[in-house]
């Protein structure tokens, strides 16, 4: 009980490790592009969860400095993977990621 | 005007444009109810995104069948229906019918109430045209000069109020000439309001002319061609600022028109820019015309001879003004009773509506609100 | 009571924003204080929107309900609430249920921030503006959420209007405001500040307001940002996404009643939170006018005494309309009314001559003056300006604010680099 | 200002995040999962308030909830969804999607179980009043150089999705 109620980093780890586990099983087993990109952001969320709550535990700044960067990342990866759904879309008019097969042979 | 140029083969109206994304055209119903359409026009739009791809107007919900009406009706009776036409411009649609029975009839208004009728009929004009500058101001998103024009206009509407004691659908004019002589001060009354409107066209132009966002919204907006609107019988100041100087009053003078002195303001682009410029304009030429009626103002009879029962001889006639919308033409058989065997009206907006396709492909949803504002359709008239 | 009146006059005399100083009651205070104030604030709005505009258009606007529709407001929430609050069939319940709700918090919640005095907000935080821009582009989801929730074709064109705006406006928004926040670094330590208080205090510490500070950058700043926050808002000339005779309503098109009301008040609070914005990044927040040129105590004083001048001045206003009220025993209701009215009026403006109530009181005043400059501003781009298309809306965002923004932002680095570098050493 | 009632507040916050995630992974309505998503990112906004980084939390609000995710709404809206919503909803390598899932999740649990005793137990307290200021302070000097790369890779992302996204070029 008294580790309950004492919030330590292991306690952010271990939200960060549940909100990437979600992020892999909605990459994992859904078929809509959206919301495949969605989980995506959720597992970067998740690192970034965890990147800030070592900041908090070492004390330095380097860990909130590097989620400002997965944030960034995390725009330019929504700005393109958008850009491709929509390209996507035009072509073969449906948003399910089980049909983007035509490098298969 | 030769035949290859009423043609509007470059236009491919029949093939939508295909959209950005094929399964996304969006279907949008405006109107019937919508604050923008002028009345109960019903305009079926079919956008990419804001793009439209084309657009199909619903008319019919203002029909009341008044050309039938007119078949039922003695020539006299008939007379106040026109009104209800345009109602916005009653005055006009009295005097092209009561000019079109007179051609029938084959007699002449004397000269005074010809003077009269000028006078009112443009007076009608500038009402109309300030109307329109209201409204198509308040859709492009300027609230304010509907309350300058409506202030103005209502100048105008006290001086058919003393003379005729209505003010919208007036029943001004009478067959052969007018009912009533003038009332004491009329011509005073007028003359003041033109010193009182002059300055007030200034001030309309004050908020709009140079203005950026104004200009941004009009210029290059529904353009359409000298062709396209000869093919498709545009008229009006619709044609008139594509660059064809095509005005009734000048072209096939009626009333007395032809004593007056007066321009036919025209534009170039045929942008919605140019047709509010062309409409300025012409509220100021009306204001010209006025002014010389009034100061010639001739004394004499207001009535010619008519016969209290009309029966025209047998025949039909037609005759067209120069609505300030555009061509208002009365189509009449007479088989020479009492009654019109066929009364047929062509009004302005009616033609003129159908240019909305053609001017609203590939612009955006906005404009079509800037383009529907910018014909000046009144939907008593396109339904008659 | 001796302890409660100690309890106050603790407060009184610290030095600190409830927030700063963990005192949770006075933050509370604070909050119900600022609630009702905004809801006043908004009525008001109302009701002279309607009245400026009207007389801007020739025409006198509410008459009835109350002396010169003052009641007018009231009438119209209350007719607000009862009326019926439809759900479209086909809409989507919690998404349509849930919108109004963000767009008022989203709203409200940027008052967390607002500076109405050194002491007077709620908190003072670390990342104040950053915090207020947040949390004002929320507001955007909500209205997406509005108009895709109705499943109705005029909302939605109004819902992908409003996202592609706040998208085309944002940028240029930040980059004014970080050009103004760079103006913040220019003391001693060379450290700026994003708290709003901290960028007041920044200002009075240079003696000048940010909008005249190397001129005329800060005034290009201020004008971008001033076009910027029309936009965030959605109001005329940029009202696309509720161009009623485009839209008829756009993204509010299938809502009514209670909901329709939030959308209403929030959008009311919203352009009161963007002025707050301008008024403390640009405009001095609560200092008063020309700290530094009319220094000295009698200015003090003098400028002190404005409002209790003021709100005597609106006491005359209310008398005078009083005495012109028809005499007939049908408005002896509404010519009492109009009295009282002026007389409480009265009554606050004497309370604010007391020394010890003005001091508190004058920069939240100042402040309050400055974001109803704005508001009439508000107003006046209403009555005179016709509606951006969407197209040219989006292009004066990218290709006109956006340069001028990174320009100004260039300029403004370079010319504190050189004055602290050269100028200063 | 040090957070209050962090047990408290811990708990909540991370209650409406993970059943804001888990909503994000098994609506139907990808504007549903949208919105679930941005209470997630709220929520953890609210987090790094906790664990002392304002900015964090700040740029949070502004580039995720207010930026990105109101992309992802408009580009929702502008794709139909109607037909895949009809649709199946997981694809067919579900199952071994899961397990995979699952092992990954035994692996967070043996190593957090393990190495749990590396972790201080009581986390430092951090200044948060010149937060901002260090963090500017630390990307504008240590990590200049990947600053200008972060900016580089946005600037690439851009032009990427300005070329995917355009019908012809």
């Amino acid at each position: 009980m008294e580790s309950m109620l004492h919030i330590t980093t292991l306690h952010y780890l271990v939200l960060g490790a549940a909100l990437f586990l979600l992020g892999v099983i909605g990459v994992l087993t859904r078929r809509n592009v959206v919301i495949v990109l969605m989980s995506i952001e959720l597992i970067l969320n998740a690192v970034n969860l965890n990147l800030v709550a070592f900041s908090r535990m070492w004390g330095g700044l380097h860990g909130q400095v590097f989620a400002i960067f997965v944030i960034t990342d995390a725009a330019a990866e929504a700005a393109v993977g958008l850009g491709i759904l929509i390209a996507f879309f035009r072509n073969k008019e449906t948003v399910n990621i089980d049909e983007v097969n035509l490098l298969k042979w | 005007m030769t035949d290859s140029n009423t043609s509007l083969s470059h236009l491919d109206l029949e093939t939508p444009e295909k959209p950005f994304l094929d399964a996304n055209e969006l279907v949008i119903n405006m109107g019937p109810q919508h604050p923008a359409t002028h009345g109960v026009l019903r305009v079926i739009l079919r956008l990419d995104g804001e793009k439209v791809l084309g657009l199909e107007c619903v008319i019919g919900y203002l029909h009341r069948g008044v050309e039938k009406i007119g078949e039922h009706r003695t020539y006299t009776m008939f007379n106040p229906y026109v009104d209800r036409m345009d109602y916005v411009a009653a005055v006009s649609n009295g005097l092209g019918y009561c000019e079109t029975v007179e051609r029938l009839l084959n007699v002449e208004a004397p000269p005074r109430a010809q003077h009269v009728r000028v006078i009112l009929t443009e007076l009608n004009r500038i009402a109309s045209h300030q109307l329109w500058l209201g409204t198509h101001a308040l859709d492009i998103g300027a609230i304010t000069p509907l309350f300058y024009t409506f202030r103005d206009r209502e100048e105008i509407l006290k001086i058919y109020e003393k003379y005729c004691g209505a003010r919208l659908t007036t029943h001004a004019f009478r067959i052969g000439g007018l009912q009533y002589e003038t009332y004491t001060g009329f011509e005073k009354e007028v003359k003041n309001f033109l010193t009182f409107f002059r300055p007030k066209i200034d001030e309309y132009e004050e908020l709009l002319t140079t203005n950026r966002i104004w200009v941004e919204r009009t210029k290059n907006v529904g353009t359409i061609s000298a062709e396209d609107c000869i093919a498709l019988g545009v008229t009006g100041p619709v044609l008139r600022a594509s660059g064809v100087k095509w005005d009734l009053r000048k072209a096939q003078p009626y009333a007395n028109y032809k004593n007056f002195d007066f321009e036919i303001p025209t534009g170039q682009n045929g942008d919605t820019y140019d047709r509010y410029l062309v409409r300025m304009a012409e509220m100021r030429q009306s204001v010209r015309i006025i002014q010389q009626a009034v100061d010639a103002l001739p004394e004499g009879p207001i009535m010619a001879k008519v016969p209290k029962v009309m029966k025209p001889p047998a025949g039909e006639v037609y005759h067209s003004i120069e609505a300030p919308k555009g061509e208002l033409g009365y189509f009449i058989v007479s088989d020479g009773s009492t009654q019109p065997y066929r009364l047929r009206v062509r009004p302005p907006s009616f033609v003129n509506l159908q240019a909305l396709d053609v001017m609203c492909r590939g612009q955006l949803v906005a404009d079509v609100v800037a383009v529907i504002g910018t014909l000046d359709i009144v939907l008593g008239e396109v339904d008659r | 009571m001796h302890e409660i009146i100690q309890y106050i006059e603790s407060y009184l005399t610290s030095d600190k924003t409830p927030g700063a100083a963990g005192n949770m009651f006075w933050a509370l205070v604070y909050i119900m204080l600022v609630f009702a104030g905004l809801s006043v604030a908004v009525i008001a709005m109302n009701w002279l929107e309607r009245k400026i505009l009207a007389h801007m258009q020739v025409r006198l606007g509410p008459m009835r309900v109350g002396p010169h529709g003052l009641l007018q407001p009231i009438a119209d929430a209350i007719k607000l609430l009862l009326k019926e609050d439809i759900m479209p069939a086909e809409a989507d319940g919690f998404v349509f249920w849930m919108a109004p709700l963000i767009v008022v918090l989203a709203a409200f919640t940027v008052f967390v921030v607002v500076p109405f005095g050194p002491t007077h907000a709620i908190t003072d935080m670390n990342i104040g503006i950053l915090f207020m821009l947040g949390v004002s582009s929320l507001s955007v989801l909500g209205i997406v959420m509005a108009g895709w929730a109705s499943n109705s074709h005029y909302p939605l064109i109004g819902a992908l209007r409003s996202s592609a705006q706040m998208v085309s406006y944002e940028v240029a928004m930040g980059l004014a405001v970080v050009s103004a926040i760079l103006m913040t670094s220019l003391n001693a330590e060379g450290t700026g500040t994003l708290s709003m208080i901290g960028i007041v205090q920044a200002q009075q510490a240079q003696g000048e307001w940010f909008i005249f500070k190397f001129f005329p950058l800060g005034l290009i700043a201020f004008f971008i940002f001033a076009v910027a926050m029309v936009a965030e808002t959605n109001r005329a000339p940029f009202d696309l996404a509720e161009a009623e005779s485009e839209l008829t309503a756009g993204f509010h098109t299938e809502y009514s009643g209670f909901r329709w009301s939030l959308f209403f008040l929030a959008e009311y609070s919203a352009m009161i939170a963007v002025s707050s914005i301008a008024v403390t990044l640009w405009l001095g927040g609560w200092l008063r006018p020309f700290p530094n040129l009319l220094s000295g105590s009698t200015w003090d004083l003098l400028f002190s005494l404005f409002p209790g001048v003021t709100f005597l001045l609106f006491a005359a206003i209310c008398f005078y309309n009083t005495a012109r009220m028809p005499k007939h025993p049908l408005f002896r209701i509404q010519t009492i009314g109009l009295a009282g009215f002026g007389a409480v009026l009265g009554v606050i403006g004497l309370v604010l001559f007391v020394p010890a109530v003005s001091v508190r009181v004058q920069d939240i005043f100042w402040f309050s003056t400055k974001v109803a400059g704005f508001m009439y501003l508000y107003i006046w781009y209403r009555g005179t300006f016709p509606r951006y298309r969407f197209d040219q809306l989006m292009r004066m965002g990218w290709k006109v604010l956006l340069p001028m923004g990174l320009g100004v932002l260039i300029l403004t680095a370079s010319v504190a680099l050189l004055q602290q570098k050269i100028w200063h050493p | 200002m040090a957070p209050v009632a962090t047990p408290f507040f811990f708990y909540l916050l991370s209650g409406i995040m993970l059943i804001g995630g888990i909503l994000v992974i098994t609506r139907k309505n990808p504007v549903h999962s949208a919105l679930a998503l941005i209470v997630t990112l709220l929520a953890q906004a609210s987090i790094y308030l906790m664990l002392y980084a304002p900015f964090v939390a700040g740029v949070q609000i502004i580039l995720y909830a207010g930026g990105i995710m109101v992309l992802f709404l408009f580009v929702i809206m502008l794709v139909s969804i109607e037909r895949s919503m009809k649709e199946r909803q997981f694809n067919s390598q579900w199952v071994v999607g899961m397990s995979a899932a699952t092992a990954l999740g035994g692996l967070f649990i043996a190593v957090y179980t393990k190495g749990k005793d590396i972790f201080p137990d009581h986390a430092l307290s951090m200044v948060e009043d010149d937060n901002t200021q260090k963090v500017a302070t630390m990307l504008y000097g240590q990590y200049m150089f990947a600053f200008e790369i972060a900016s580089l890779l946005l600037l690439v992302a851009i032009i990427g999705a300005v070329v995917m996204a355009k019908k012809r070029i």
